[in-house]
């Protein structure tokens, strides 16, 4: 009797091993366990770190608030350029570090259209929908010219957007003359901040938006197939009748588009703009977002899903730091080592130990209890 | 028997020396180089013709050369290092805290440099080469942990008073037969700083590894495919630690030059070197993709970039955003040039 | 040549502005920056045309070592005089014995930096200590009972950062009353002060002060307190305090909206006109450190003059 | 370890997620002689050729090398080399980026230093000798792939061993190369160097080996001395079948084809391309199987590429049913119903981390278009079809091509061309790299093919292949066109002399 029981648990002990086994392989495993690690640490150090309270705003709305809905308002941008960036990073390989540039100047073409001639209008000069679709082209064209020099001129990517990373700042202060354009009306800022009743902040609303209309284009086209194709044997895809340089070019200007919205979202948070720090150093999280959603950075095979996790990840660890209250200029350095932490754990070889590990524990530990 | 011709006669191309794709580039580089630097001299005037402008050009320099070689050799390699910059500004504020603070010498100092750089080189690459993960996330952490720690080591900025690092800083090499007048009608010698002596040393050095020695080859046969070089019996993993703890011991010593250079410790330090460093190794033909690169051009690669930037300084431009409009501009040319060039040996080739 | 006959002879120059133009090289931080830096940019160019004398090249940086080297460029194409508003501190003495060498004099505006007087000829500059502790001693008039802080610091290092933050760091080391509730650099950053203070709202801790170094981060600051339903402004629960007199900042103040803005003067262009033409004619300035005139608002006593005066 | 004996390879077992590679395979080479390592596509020779150099580490089993006491580990190629055992990897393993000369020289000679002038001169004796047409300063990529297979066989012989592995050396070379190969390799086996031998063409092995191992599964079926082992019983042993008689194979009568007059599916009049072929004309009818042939490097696949378009056409005028069409780009010859099976399999075929099934789908999911794409239980369906259909050995439809072996990624990419349904299909080397049975079921699905009305255009280096599957063949000399044979022309010497010029 015993020793069967202790088999049909050995066994069990293996299917749960090979269960972990596979989990621990799969992608998405490590913005996930990192996620868990974030919100295990701060269940343990504070747990009201996850409280959430419906108060009033200023306005007399009713809104939420809490550090999660902290973490899920301001990490909005950072999904959004994500979804961009994955796709930029599949097809070509490489990473586009001009986002945060391109976001002032879709920034500063959006206030300008909403402005006018005058900086400080009293009235938009223009309906917010028409200075988003300005924005959208604008952004799309800068994306385009990103593309064409990756597609067409077989410049590398991270090269190819230095130009903008270097030009962007100064293009946006041009747009606007150096004028700090400030808009006066309210309903500009619904969505950087509450569309007045819903106790939501509207970014979470735009980024679950693009989350589902990328889900929809990845399920309802090739777009994923193709970027993937193309990153991985841009040969072999030419021979299938892909034309590489032309979804290159495709995921540049997606990724423009993502960054129009995220520009959107940033002046509307203020309704003004900062051109040298506005969305200062998101290519870098935008980036690590990719990294840390487990996707190769030298491109081919990507999980959407796996990004956006890596971006609230990101946001989850910037805001729990913050709350921690470290030192800030010594905050890059705790940032640093709980990346590294995540990628080490993250390592296939890491991973692989791991597992083996648990293997070999696991019949150890059934024994124990068994006897 | 006809079967039995000879190799040669069987293919023309054979004979043709080809121009590697490393050595077209490096050829690109230092043409437009040339092209620009005589553009400007003749449209420019004044400033270019001086020879000091030059040596202004390799003292402001010397530290960005360093760490771009480094840069090219983990380039080279198949990856790359986006913490120089940062670790830079962490060597200068460690050197400047034990001179000024913790009664060190020029020589603690310069060991603490190597050391600092090394430390990162060694950590980055155990990571990259043996646990395999990405070197981009690696350097960017690296990249964090450097800044963080600059701050903590000190968070002001200041200059360093220390007198035997102060005499060599301000120690100079004058260039004979290269001094101009000054408005006071007195000769003021062109000089080039220590810095650029080491600069010097480490292109030379460092194209010599990368030309002649097996470890340099190493480099780029796993930049050119890691696999195949694994199968051809090079340890990939060594090749590529060293290739980090390379750049990690340059971007040592070419903190200690940006340090001699600055004489102060800041955490603002060498901002955004990572980036010029990237850009300069690829304007002087190192691919990202790894495999192609050569020190030579790299070392053209800063001297472009930044006669790319006096140039646009010099050329009186009225408003501030045109800076950086034109300085974009400028090296989208240089980038198309090289594309264009590239592209069209390789349709020759075919 | 003529540049030194020209500047022996100064009466000549000074009587004849048009014929022998001045050659000046202006080392300026981005006008992008900041609402600050783009008056203080207009202003320079506007003093410095040809009409008044000049022919004036500008460099634009905000990092120290391509102002140094911008600084070498001018020193080879031989301008008159190089005007700089550097970007850090440190590391500009041997660029500066570079310039004496060459026989270029040098004025430093808006920001000092940390080299021997001997090397420069005059520096106009505001004086952030002051502006710090005027502020803070402000604050300290407004008699709280405690004094808990939310501290956001511009980017660490600069001469503004420096200065706004010892005097606010001496007083809490003085005093009991007055608490930190956090101290954490922006950056100059709108967003990542209202992530800061959205921080300390979600972690529930008390606070009654917000100390902004410059009125970008306090607006970052307020909209998170907006959010948050926290009223603050003038006899609210939340004191709020910036720097640099935006128009737009005024303007909150004069709302009662924030409680107290620091000036940072940006005009200092007229002064330094002033001291070269001092020098063309051979007098040396009156002073060689010109510290800028600056005020500090308090919202209950601006008024819509002051916003139209004072605001940049 | 026994007398004789160089290497012993002990109860060696190989695991990789899904798949038993190797299980409790044993191994011996004896001093001076050449084993053959027979099996099918797939059944683990290449993974124990690379657990034997290190490349990957055994699950189980033991290693003995001769003159090394006890079991050894070896836990790289460099530690293999080390050791003695130089090795030609089945997927040509060189750096693209550097020269000919260091290809062949790099990792494996003493001192730190790289005597340029010493690698490119000696590089230039060993290519000479072996007839390679590559200069040592060449980079490599710009060799073909059979220079570069010839490369790493030059780097690999020349190398101190004692220890030779081939891993399907042959598969992208002519006759000529191959025989200067098999001398070389007695040369070497004179010398007491023992010598593994992976080959799917029997003749070859039979021609020049002592012992054969045959693997089945990743089991080891048993070892034979060649003369107790007929080709019919290896076959046998190897598929654990009989084999389908080859004479089954019967082309088409070729004389309906002579002078036809009706419209050709395809035909192309001077067509250039910017590969730098001659001129040239080329029509194919319906139902026909023809091909091209040639010595290695005469232009036969810059012919077809630029059929597909896969190089840019810069000249001559293609017609398509007759009426006038311009194929700028592969998919423009995808839509008119051309399909092309590319030579580099590694380099234009696969698309390394996609899973099998994906890769079948492709090109059918591109000519479908972007935006519509095959749900994944249509997708799960025309995959598992064809994995039946021919053969395929792999864990699931989704595990990544790359992991499979390498006959098996040529099936696959086979599979997405026939699934494709296309008009005229181009195979160029179709059968490279597959085992025996396979390719007689190839031979037999190409005929049966063009017997439904399909034309086909059919590359092999196997003049035998050509000749018993082709009705007309084109052969080219020094990219030019230089001939076409058909009916009774079509004989083996008749062949060789075209190719060879002689009138
Ligand atoms: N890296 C890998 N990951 C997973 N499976 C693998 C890997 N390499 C080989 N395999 C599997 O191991 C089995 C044996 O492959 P191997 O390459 O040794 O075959 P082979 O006998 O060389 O065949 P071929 O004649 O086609 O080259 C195959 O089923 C293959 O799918
Ligand atoms: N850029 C190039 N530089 C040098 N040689 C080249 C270049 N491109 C092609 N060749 C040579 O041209 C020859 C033509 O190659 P191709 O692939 O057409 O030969 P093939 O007749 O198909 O033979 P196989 O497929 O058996 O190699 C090759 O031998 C190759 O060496
Ligand atoms: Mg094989
Ligand atoms: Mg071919």
């Amino acid at each position: 009797m015993a020793s069967f029981k202790s088999a049909s648990q050995e066994s069990a002990a293996k299917r749960i091993g090979s269960f972990l086994a596979k989990l621990v392989k799969h992608q998405i495993f490590i913005p996930i366990a990192a996620l868990l690690i974030l919100v295990i640490f701060n269940l343990i150090a504070d747990p009201s770190f996850f409280a959430i309270s419906l108060d009033q705003n200023s306005l007399g709305n009713p809104v939420f608030s809490g550090y999660l809905i902290t973490i899920l308002d301001n990490a909005s941008e950072l999904v959004i350029l994500a979804i961009g960036m994955t796709l930029v990073t599949a097809a070509s390989g490489g990473q586009d570090i001009s986002v945060g540039s391109a976001i002032a100047i879709s920034g500063s073409v959006m206030l300008r259209v909403l402005c006018g001639t005058n900086s400080r209008p009293e009235v938009l000069q223009a309906p917010i929908i028409v200075a988003f679709l300005v924005c959208c082209v604008v952004a799309m064209l800068f994306g385009a010219f990103n593309g064409t020099l990756v597609a067409i001129f077989k410049i590398q990517p991270m090269v190819a957007t230095l130009i903008l990373f270097t030009a962007g700042r100064s293009v946006a202060a041009w747009i606007n003359k150096n004028e700090l354009p400030i808009i006066s009306d309210a309903s500009f800022g619904y969505y950087g901040n509450f569309i007045p009743g819903i106790p939501i902040p509207t970014p979470i609303f735009i980024a679950v938006a693009c989350m589902i209309l990328i889900a929809l284009v990845l399920k309802f086209t090739n777009l994923g197939l193709y970027t993937q194709s193309v990153g991985i044997n841009a040969n072999s895809s030419r021979l299938n009748g892909i034309d590489p340089a032309l979804i290159k070019f495709i995921t540049f200007v997606i990724l423009g588009l993502c960054v129009a919205v995220a520009g959107f979202i940033k002046v509307s948070r203020f309704s003004t703009i900062n051109y040298s720090v506005i969305a200062k150093d998101i290519e870098m999280d935008a980036i690590l977002a990719v990294a840390l959603g487990g996707n190769a950075l030298n491109g081919g095979k990507f999980n959407m899903g796996a990004s956006i996790l890596g971006a609230y990840v990101i946001q989850f660890l910037t805001t729990t730091l913050y709350k921690f209250n470290v030192v800030s200029s010594a905050l890059p350095a705790y940032k640093a080592v709980v990346v590294i932490i995540l990628v080490v754990l993250s390592a296939p070889i890491v991973r692989d130990k791991i597992t083996e590990t648990w293997k070999k524990l696991a019949p150890v530990k059934i024994a124990k209890e068994a006897s | 028997m006809l079967l039995q011709k000879s190799a040669k006669e069987r293919n023309p191309l054979m004979n043709r020396h080809s121009i590697s794709d490393t050595n077209i580039l490096l050829y690109i580089t230092f043409a437009v180089f040339v092209v620009m630097y005589a553009a400007a001299i003749i449209f420019l005037g004044s400033g270019f013709l001086k020879p000091q402008t030059f040596f202004s050009i390799l003292n402001e320099n010397a530290a960005l050369i360093i760490l771009s070689c480094g840069m090219s050799i983990v380039m080279i390699s198949g990856g790359i290092d986006i913490s120089v910059g940062a670790v830079t500004a962490l060597v200068c504020m460690s050197c400047a805290v034990n001179l000024d603070f913790n009664g060190g010498s020029v020589l603690t100092a310069i060991l603490l440099a190597l050391f600092v750089g090394l430390m990162f080189g060694l950590v980055q690459g155990f990571l990259v080469a043996y646990l395999e993960v990405q070197p981009f996330i690696v350097t960017l952490a690296g990249m964090f942990f450097a800044k963080g720690m600059t701050t903590i080591v000190n968070s002001t900025q200041f200059n360093v008073v220390h007198e035997g690092f102060q005499k060599l800083k301000s120690t100079r090499i004058n260039i004979p037969g290269m001094g101009s007048y000054n408005k006071l009608g007195i000769v003021v010698p062109a000089y080039v700083e220590i810095g650029v002596i080491v600069a010097i040393i480490t292109v030379v050095v460092l194209f010599m590894v990368l030309r002649w020695t097996k470890l340099g080859r190493n480099f780029y046969a796993v930049g050119g495919n890691s696999q195949s070089a694994n199968m051809l019996g090079i340890n990939v993993k060594r090749t590529k630690f060293l290739a980090h703890i390379l750049c990690g011991l340059l971007a040592g010593i070419g903190g200690f030059v940006y340090f001699l250079h600055v004489g102060s410790g800041s955490p603002s330090h060498a901002s955004g070197a990572e980036m010029n460093a990237i850009a300069s190794s690829i304007i002087g033909g190192t691919m990202l993709t790894g495999g192609v690169g050569n020190i030579i051009g790299t070392f053209f690669g800063v001297l472009s970039l930044s006669t790319i930037k006096n140039i646009v300084s010099s050329l009186g431009l009225d408003e501030a955003w045109w800076t950086n409009i034109t300085v974009a501009a400028m090296i989208c040319l240089f980038l198309l040039i090289q594309s264009v060039v590239l592209s069209r040996k390789n349709k020759n080739k075919l | 040549k003529a540049a030194p006959e020209a500047s022996k002879d100064a009466t000549a120059a000074s009587v004849e502005p048009a014929a022998e133009l001045i050659k000046v090289g202006i080392i300026n931080n981005d006008p992008n920056e900041s609402g600050y830096r783009t008056a203080n940019d207009k202003d320079m160019k506007a003093t410095f045309t040809k009409e008044s004398g000049y022919e004036a090249s500008f460099a634009y940086s905000l990092k120290n070592d391509e102002q140094i080297a911008a600084a070498q460029k001018f020193i080879q194409d031989e301008v008159d005089y190089l005007l700089i508003s550097a970007a850090g501190t440190s590391g500009w003495d041997s660029v500066l014995k570079d310039a004496q060498a060459a026989g270029i004099r040098v004025i430093l505006f808006d920001r000092t930096i940390d080299a021997d007087e001997s090397l420069y000829e005059a520096s106009i500059v505001s004086d952030m200590a002051l502006e710090g502790k005027t502020a803070v001693d402000w604050l300290a008039s407004q008699n709280l009972e405690t004094y808990n802080v939310i501290h956001i610091q511009g980017v660490m290092g600069s001469s503004a950062q420096i200065g706004r933050t010892g005097a606010l760091d001496e007083m809490v080391a003085a005093n009991d009353k007055w608490k930190l509730v956090t101290q954490q650099t922006a950056e100059w950053n709108a967003e990542t002060a209202q992530q800061i203070v959205q921080a300390v709202i979600d972690s529930g801790k008390e606070f009654n002060v917000i100390y902004a170094e410059n009125d970008d981060m306090a607006k970052g600051a307020v909209a998170a307190l907006d959010k948050a339903n926290i009223s603050h402004g003038v006899g609210k629960d939340v004191i709020v305090i910036g720097f640099d007199c935006n128009k737009w900042a005024l303007e909150e103040l004069l709302a009662g909206n924030w409680n107290y803005d620091g000036q940072c003067n940006p005009f200092q262009a007229a002064y330094i006109d002033t001291i070269i033409k001092d020098l063309e004619k051979g007098t040396a300035p009156a002073k060689k450190v010109v510290i800028m005139q600056e005020k500090g608002f308090d919202a209950s006593t601006i008024t819509q003059e002051d916003v139209d005066k004072y605001g940049i | 370890m026994q007398d004789g004996a160089i290497l012993e390879m002990r109860g060696i077992s190989k695991y990789f997620p899904g798949v038993r590679a190797l299980h409790d395979v044993d191994f011996t080479l004896h001093e001076g002689e050449i084993h053959a390592l027979m099996g099918e596509n797939g059944a683990g020779k290449s993974t124990l050729i690379k657990v034997l150099t290190g490349v990957y580490s055994k699950d189980a089993g033991q290693i003995c090398i001769k003159g090394s006491s006890g079991s050894v580990s070896i836990r790289s190629p460099e530690d293999a080399q080390k050791i003695g055992i130089s090795t030609v990897y089945q997927e040509i393993t060189l750096c693209p980026n550097l020269t000919v000369a260091e290809n062949m020289y790099i990792g494996r000679t003493k001192g730190s230093l790289t005597h340029w002038k010493k690698i490119n001169t000696e590089a230039g004796k060993l290519l000479d000798s072996l007839g390679i047409p590559a200069s040592p300063t060449m980079q490599l990529s710009s060799c073909s792939i059979a220079v570069q297979q010839m490369v790493a066989i030059a780097r690999a012989v020349d190398m101190e061993c004692k220890v030779l592995i081939l891993d399907e050396p042959t598969s992208s070379l002519d006759d000529q190369e191959v025989s200067k190969l098999f001398r070389l390799m007695l040369d070497l086996k004179a010398k007491g160097v023992g010598i593994i031998f992976v080959t799917h063409f029997l003749d070859q092995v039979y021609e020049v080996c002592d012992r054969i191992t045959v693997l089945r599964d990743g089991k080891l079926v048993g070892e034979y001395v060649i003369g107790d082992l007929p080709k019919v019983q290896l076959v046998s042993k190897m598929l654990g079948k009989e084999l389908d008689d080859l004479s089954g194979i019967q082309k088409n009568a070729d004389e309906i084809y002579v002078g036809r007059t009706e419209v050709p599916v395809f035909e192309a009049i001077q067509l250039k391309s910017s590969a730098n072929i001659k001129p040239f004309d080329f029509a194919i009818y319906r139902g026909e199987v023809n091909g091209f042939t040639g010595l290695l490097g005469s232009g036969r696949s810059e012919c077809v590429r630029a059929i597909f378009g896969a190089d840019k056409t810069t000249g001559g005028t293609i017609r398509i049913d007759g009426k006038k069409a311009r194929i700028s780009k592969p998919l423009d010859a995808m839509k008119h119903g051309i399909s092309y099976l590319p030579e580099d399999r590694k380099r234009d075929g696969i698309v390394g981390d996609l899973s099998v099934r994906e890769n079948i789908i492709l090109a059918l999911q591109v000519m479908k278009g972007f935006f519509r794409p095959f749900s994944r239980a249509q997708a799960e369906a025309f995959a598992d079809e064809y994995i039946k259909l021919l053969d395929i050995k792999t864990a699931s439809s989704d595990t990544p091509i790359k992991s499979l072996s390498g006959g098996n990624q040529q099936k696959v990419i086979l599979a997405r061309w026939l699934l494709s349904n296309p008009v005229y299909l181009i195979l160029d080397e179709p059968t490279r790299g597959i085992d025996i049975g396979t390719k007689v079921e190839i031979q037999k699905l190409v005929l049966k093919l063009a017997a439904e009305g399909k034309s086909i255009t059919f590359i092999s280096s196997e003049i035998d292949e050509m000749y018993r599957t082709c009705s007309r063949l084109i052969v080219m000399r020094d990219r030019r066109v230089v001939g076409e044979l058909r009916g009774e022309d079509l004989t083996q010497n008749k062949i060789m002399a075209t190719i060879a010029g002689g009138d």
